[in-house]
């Protein structure tokens, strides 16, 4: 039992839950937020696969990648809200009268 | 070597061209045009760089392999290279005619920066080697593509610009997850380490993960709902490098995969084929239901990709090695054909005013231009001699006769039944002159210089099948075991 | 002593799995991101555990900081305009049936055990690049391993990066235009204060990280999260008004960081050398200076992702931006 | 000697935090919850960041513990400050906080 | 072998190249787009005229380039291929002067004469292939280029007749696809070579040889109209008479009869169709073709309709010749091709010329025609006797040949088949000559209608063509000649 063990389930189980909020929901934001779960899931899977027993430091590459990703997940939730924002606009503006 | 090489140049010219864009919006459309000329010059320089030395590989900032990042250019990276260049080129000058009015205006300012940031995506997509590297690019595909999809600001564009979105981030996160595991296996991301590594359980489950979201991406058939809606509500342009350009990249990384997954074994091929299968018979029978233009189109696209892969899938695990380059001559006739469709259909709707297939009798006035380029790309997709779809499928049913499978040769006569009802819907609709209403038919009015380009990509892809023969021994170019 | 940090580690995996599915559950949508950024810090703080502190700064800054912000933003734009008291359940979407539900749940589990088994069953803890990297780090210029990866061993990845940004921030613009929603409330003296005391504060803080990112964690990314929150911050309170003139320098910042980063790539090129590969002697220097600008872009981007539309004065549009 | 010291304040603080926790799930209105929670964490985090400077090895630590200190007791208050005038306001969406 | 390429393909631009030209000029531009397929069909005879002055002396012209590695594009001029070439050029010039006259006024001449050109380029491609892969790809455009032209008219009556006839060809062109495969799968190359090259995968494996063999007499049959596959030949009728004239009469049936040829001579060889016992079939198929195309052009009461039945049973003379694997009967098959083709067209252009002049579109309407039009309807009573078989017309020679054929392989059957289908076409032809110059015009005299020079003179030159046929038959240049030269050359190897 050691960190990277637990968290490497924590982050499969985080990745699972994110993934069945993207499927199953039906609500946008929820869907959004799900994929990102999915996001940050994979992102634990990235930084276990680089720890290493304390006295030896961590293997640098994955904490870029799992950087990288971080900023590139933003980029599209930001676009994804945008286009929720907008639709909203676009529908609310059609229902009323 | 005097200055940056070609490769890296032709992922970051249009990269300029995009910042070029973004900063003068007004001379978006003349930057735009350029770029992708001089990027299509640069890739042409690739080409017989590539075709005198074989592949060419870029280690970027000197690091070599693992640590860094390669750029490798071999036959099949530079035919999608040129297939993307030529269609690109061609889209361009379509587009420049398609938003020119001053009601496009925003439009036009837009689609520059998008298309030429898709187009460096697309670049780098066939040039990278590292795994993650694929990922940041398939991403930045993605969200010029999400971009293009809604450049029409229309309700349902927005609509199917969100599922595309879901779809896509979906599908990257479920790239990203299995180039995770991968690495845990391996401890290195480049496609020479995937090559060298020893086939596992793990290693079958995250480059399953893998595959499942490249087959979100490329809307292969359970997981395709997302794709009719978003190609349909595109502008004219925008639909042509959604369905022409786009699907390529993630199709792209699938045949290279398939290349090297040492874990493809003979039942998840055929469930590939089966995959690809449905998504021909479905795709056809959505197309048969469409009531607009562009969403036949847009289905037949569907079926087009079903059809990719099954040729993937075609000869089984022993036919693999010659599998890809079928279903890579299918993948270019595809891209050229449906591209020029697309600029087709966009043009017939310009003029006619409406895209609905059961009216296109109806009106006076006759683009028959447009018309003709849509019955040549017409004649590409369903696969008639002497065009490039043609000796694609012919290379398909081909490699499924010599290994035995005559399910495939089946499911491929049955796709092309389908494409032939479907598109002749569309050309019956063109040639029929008894229940014309409102004024004299004017069969040369909806001429214009707009339709030269689309004419021009259809008929190439319909001549191309001729130039098969140097195309594919082009592709065969440093492919194989030479991989690093 | 290491099984309390074990139990500590047991109960923070679970607490993060057990507040990611509440996240998802619960019915109020401003409890579902309250709880999301509960759930980023703690994932923050589970990657500090794993020895990953640079990625946890960039989680904790980016992750859910800026998305929590967006979110709210977005939540907000959705209640202002119609949807009162807005419950999932109420969304006009016609709702999953049972079957689906639980289908779709059990695809999702049955794709994360088969991973998981499939983990487990293969060697942990294979050695990666570490030695790779550990030796080229003299030649990088930077000290620290993480900075050095990503600017200069993967610097092409880094350029993508940014260049995704900058198409999100494309993108965003192309989608919504016009006068934003009613200006945000003035929030009185105190704020004030408060402001003018912490803003400058932060900015010396974000410029320190960007600066330290060379030995110890932190670096363009976490620097530039910073700053965008000191312009969040300036956005929210009124401080800063987006005015369509600013339009041309809004641009040019935003694509700053790409062109500097893109034309080094190339000019370093040459004489033997491929794209992207620095002169041993020059590797800091440019880096630092990539850094840096690399940085001003990411703060503007990310203040520009959250005001969320190209300000733009629409003919029809009464409320003009003031 | 200093480092028995260091755990009875760390000790303090986190019962002062368990406190204004308490406060906030008990207390209630919403005054009061703010009321709770500005006070006690304020001092909590005091206590816990005397303790740590305690452990610290350099003037440097010291300094920037410091520096947390402060900074995170002025946020907490002007925080606490901008909800009440919120709710004060009686701002309808007050409620749903 | 490949002396001159330049002549094969300067003869396949005349018409290749001629369409995108005749696409793009408007509308108004007749005159210049008379000119042009004026100009560009008699240079195609001349080409062709030239061409096989130069095969009579032995040369072999050919074309090839590889499109995948071992499978080629390939064109060659053989002397099967120059007869065949030979009928279509005449023919397309003779059609064009008539189509000229025809479409005087009528709406979208420009696509028109663009498809016409498109079609006999196809077909000439069709006939120089150089082995089945190249002849499927101008099989494919052979029919992509003449559905436009059957629904030319635009109305929707064109279009159901264009949609079946689509289903009908589209499907034989898939089949072909299926069958190019298979042999290219079995014997490794699809070239057409004199005597065969199925010779050796026949002995090896009989049934997949058996099974591809009906594969492709199925996909050609198609074209050809044999029994089952031939509902679309009648329908396709409502296309304007050129159409019918120059296509349904001479261009698509003959490239399906051509096919055939091509497979049983040069892809099985004659032996080897044999030996698979494939010979017995494939003529009792064309027998009951015969018959059956014969007693369904009684019942007939439109013309076009009679004249397509008609065409339907002449066509399997062809097939029948070919099955009955003689030399004589080859001759026999040969020389029908030629003779049929002649005498169908003129027909075709008569019934055009009644409808056109005086609406007369059933044979219950034709009483009194020959006085309105005489000179139509002498050509059209000509080519009526020959195809009848009068012993000095072109049908005669033809079905002399093919029962002299049969007789020299022993199959006793074909003198009465011949003389029973001989019986048929008079059946079925003498009443509409009967009508046409025995009985006169029920209402008071109508003036004689006066139809243009460029109506009447067509039919006049194929009749005349159809006598020279017959009469000068041992003459150097004539049809019989050179299918004996060819029959020579087949039997050679």
């Amino acid at each position: 039992m050691t960190p990277d063990l637990i968290y490497g389930a924590a982050g499969l189980a985080v990745f699972g839950i994110g993934l069945w909020g993207a499927i199953a929901l039906q609500d946008r934001m929820r869907r959004l937020l799900g994929l990102k779960l999915c996001s940050v899931g994979a992102g634990f899977v990235l930084i276990v696969g680089a720890w290493r027993e304390p006295p030896a430091a961590p293997d640098p590459m994955p904490h870029a990648l799992v950087i990288t990703g971080i900023v590139v997940m933003l980029s599209a939730t930001a676009a994804a809200l945008a286009l929720i924002r907008r639709l909203h606009d676009l529908e609310d503006a059609d229902d009323r009268p | 070597m005097t200055g940056p090489d070609w490769l890296t140049l032709s992922i970051i010219l249009p990269l300029f061209g995009a910042v070029a864009a973004f900063i003068l919006p007004r001379a978006a459309a003349g930057l735009g045009l350029t770029t992708v000329a001089a990027t299509t010059l640069c890739v042409l320089m690739m080409a017989d760089q590539v075709a005198a030395l074989g592949a060419v590989t870029v280690p970027l900032g000197g690091w070599g392999a693992p640590l860094g990042i390669e750029l490798r250019a071999d036959g099949l990276s530079v035919a999608m290279l040129a297939l993307t260049g030529m269609v690109g080129l061609l889209v361009s000058v379509s587009a420049i005619d398609a938003f020119a009015g001053d009601r496009t205006a925003r439009q036009r300012q837009y689609f520059w920066p998008l298309w030429l940031l898709l187009l460096s995506g697309l670049n780098g997509v066939y040039l990278g080697t590292d795994l993650f590297n694929l990922y940041v690019m398939i991403e930045i595909i993605a969200l010029a593509a999400v971009g293009l999809t809604v450049l029409g600001g229309t309700r349902e564009a927005l609509r199917a610009g969100l599922d595309y979105v879901y779809a896509s981030i979906l599908g990257a996160l479920l790239f990203l997850l299995g180039v995770g595991l991968i690495y845990l296996q391996l401890g290195r991301l480049d496609f020479a380490g995937v090559i060298a590594a020893p086939p596992s359980a793990a290693m079958t489950a995250a480059l399953a993960v893998m595959f499942v979201g490249l087959a979100l991406k490329t809307a292969l058939f359970p997981l395709h709902v997302w794709l009719p809606a978003a190609h349909a509500n595109a502008a004219a342009p925008a639909s042509a490098l959604l369905s022409g350009l786009v699907v390529k990249g993630a199709l792209y990384i699938v045949l290279r995969l398939a290349g090297y997954m040492p874990a493809l074994t003979e039942d998840i091929l055929t469930l590939i084929g089966l995959m690809g299968a449905g998504a021909v018979i479905w795709g056809g029978i959505q197309a048969l239901r469409a009531e607009r233009l562009k969403l036949l189109v847009a289905w037949s696209t569907v079926a087009q990709i079903g059809l990719i892969f099954v040729a993937l899938a075609r000869a089984g695990e022993r036919g693999l090695s010659d599998s890809w380059k079928a279903a890579a001559l299918l993948i270019l006739a595809h891209g050229i054909a449906k591209a020029a469709m697309f600029l087709a259909a966009g043009r017939i709707k310009d003029e006619i005013g409406h895209d609905r297939i059961r009216d296109l009798d109806r009106s006076p006035i006759r683009p028959t231009l447009a018309q003709v380029t849509f019955a040549l790309a017409a004649i590409s997709l369903i696969g008639l001699p002497p065009s490039l779809g043609f000796i694609g499928k012919w290379q398909l049913m081909e490699g499924a006769m010599m290994a035995g499978y005559w399910h495939w040769v089946a499911i491929t006569m049955i796709g092309t039944l389908f494409s032939v009802a479907y598109f002749s819907r569309v050309l019956a609709g063109f040639l029929r002159f008894d229940r014309v209403r409102g004024g004299p038919l004017a069969e040369h009015h909806g001429w214009s210089g707009a339709d030269a380009a689309p004419l021009i990509l259809a008929s190439a892809a319909v001549l191309l099948g001729l130039a098969a023969g140097p195309i594919i021994a082009f592709i065969d170019l440093g492919a194989g075991g030479a991989m690093p | 002593m290491s099984d309390a940090l074990l139990l500590f580690d047991l109960l923070l995996a679970l607490a993060v799995v057990a507040i990611a599915a509440a996240a998802l559950l619960v019915r109020d949508a401003f409890a579902m991101i309250v709880l999301f950024v509960v759930f980023g810090l703690l994932s923050a703080l589970a990657w500090v555990r794993l020895a990953a502190p640079d990625v946890a700064l960039a989680e904790a800054a980016i992750g859910t900081g800026l998305t929590g912000a967006l979110l709210l933003k977005t939540l907000h734009h959705l209640r202002a305009r119609g949807m009162a008291g807005w419950q999932p359940g109420a969304v006009a979407q016609r709702p999953v049936p049972r079957a689906v539900a639980w289908l779709n749940a059990g695809l999702a589990l049955a794709v994360m055990a088969g991973l998981g088994v499939a983990i487990l069953g293969s060697p942990l803890r294979v050695t990666g690049l570490e030695i790779a990297v550990a030796e080229a780090m003299p030649l990088s210029g930077v000290e620290n391993p993480v900075t050095a990866v990503l600017l200069n061993f993967r610097a092409y990845d880094t350029l993508m990066e940014v260049v995704v940004l900058l198409s999100a921030v494309i993108v965003v613009w192309q989608i919504e235009r016009g006068a934003g929603p009613a200006p945000a409330p003035s929030l009185g003296p105190v704020w004030q204060g408060f402001a003018r005391l912490t803003l400058p504060a932060a900015a010396l803080v974000g410029v320190y990280v960007l600066w330290a990112g060379a030995e110890a964690p932190g670096g363009a990314f976490q620097g530039g999260a910073m700053l965008a929150a000191i312009g969040l911050m300036m956005l929210l309170t009124g401080l800063y008004r987006p005015h369509p003139d600013h339009r041309g320098l809004a641009r040019l910042l935003f694509v700053l960081g790409t062109v500097a980063f893109a034309a080094t790539a190339l000019l370093v090129a040459g004489g033997g050398r491929a794209s992207f590969e620095y002169p041993p002697s020059y590797a800091k220097t440019l880096i630092l200076l990539i850094e840096a600008l690399v940085t001003i872009s990411i703060a503007v981007t990310l203040t520009a992702l959250f005001h969320g539309r190209e300000p733009v004065a629409l003919k029809g549009d009464l409320r003009h931006d003031p | 000697m200093t480092a028995i010291i260091s755990m009875v304040l760390i000790g303090a603080g986190t019962l002062f935090f368990l406190a204004g926790t308490i406060g906030l799930l008990r207390f209630p209105d919403l005054h009061c919850q703010l009321h709770a929670l500005t006070k006690a964490d304020g001092l909590g985090l005091t206590l816990i960041g005397l303790g740590a400077a305690l452990l610290a090895g350099s003037a440097g630590d010291v300094a920037r513990i410091a520096l947390i200190c402060a900074f995170a007791a002025l946020s907490g208050a002007t925080c606490g400050h901008l909800i009440a005038r919120h709710a004060r306001r009686g701002n309808s969406e007050a409620r749903d906080v | 072998m490949t002396e001159s390429a330049t002549l094969l393909i300067l003869i396949l631009l005349t018409s290749l190249g001629a369409a995108p030209v005749i696409f793009a000029l408007p509308e108004s531009a007749a005159r210049l787009r008379t000119a042009i397929n004026l100009t560009m069909a008699t240079i195609k005879v001349a080409l062709v005229g030239w061409l096989a002055l130069e095969v009579g002396q032995g040369a072999r012209h050919g074309l090839s380039f590889a499109i995948l590695p071992g499978l080629e594009f390939r064109l060659q001029a053989d002397p099967l291929a120059i007869l065949f070439i030979a009928l279509s050029a005449v023919l397309w010039l003779i059609t064009t002067i008539y189509s000229v006259g025809y479409l005087e006024r009528g709406p979208h001449r420009a696509r028109f004469f663009g498809f016409f050109s498109l079609c006999v380029g196809a077909t000439v491609g069709v006939a120089l292939a150089g082995n089945l892969f190249t002849f499927l790809v101008f099989y494919e455009l052979l029919t992509l280029a003449t559905y436009p032209l059957v629904i030319h008219r635009g109305t929707a009556e064109a279009l159901r007749a264009g949609r079946i006839y689509l289903i009908y060809t589209l499907a034989g062109g898939l089949v072909l696809l299926l069958g190019t495969l298979g042999l290219w799968v079995l014997a490794g190359t699809t070239d057409f070579v004199a005597g065969g090259i199925m010779a050796d995968v026949a002995a090896a494996q009989p049934l997949a040889a058996q099974a591809l063999f009906v594969v492709l007499i199925l996909a050609l049959g198609v074209k050809a109209a044999l029994v089952p596959l031939h509902r679309w030949l009648p329908i396709a009728m409502v296309a304007p008479a050129p159409v019918s004239a120059l296509l349904h009469a001479v261009a698509v049936v003959k490239a399906g009869a051509f096919g055939i040829i091509r497979v049983v001579f040069e892809v099985f060889g004659i032996e080897t169709v044999r030996e698979l016992g494939l010979t017995m079939p494939l003529a009792a198929l064309a027998a009951v073709t015969i018959l059956y195309g014969s007693v369904r052009a009684m019942t007939q009461d439109d013309i076009k309709k009679r004249l397509a039945y008609s065409t339907v049973s002449q066509v399997s003379y062809i097939t029948l010749g070919v099955a009955l694997a003689g030399p004589v009967a080859a001759v026999g098959a040969l020389a029908h091709l030629i003779h049929q083709g002649l005498m169908k067209i003129t027909m075709f252009m008569a019934a055009g010329n009644l409808a056109e002049a005086l609406g007369v579109k059933r044979v219950s309407q034709m009483d009194g025609v020959g006085r309105a039009l005489p000179g139509t309807m002498l050509a059209f009573s000509l080519a009526a006797l020959a195809m009848i078989g009068l012993p000095p017309l072109a049908g005669f020679v033809s079905k002399w040949y093919l029962a002299q054929g049969g007789l020299a392989v022993g199959q006793d059957w074909v003198i009465p088949l011949l003389l029973g289908s001989s019986l048929l076409n008079a059946l079925y032809f003498l009443p509409m000559l009967h009508r046409a110059w025995f009985r006169d015009a029920p209402e008071a005299e109508a003036p004689r209608p006066r139809i243009g020079w460029m109506l009447a003179a067509p039919p006049l030159v194929t009749a005349a063509l159809v006598l020279a046929a017959g009469l000068m038959a041992n003459a150097p240049f004539s049809p019989l000649e050179w299918t004996r030269f060819i029959v020579e050359l087949e039997y050679r190897e």
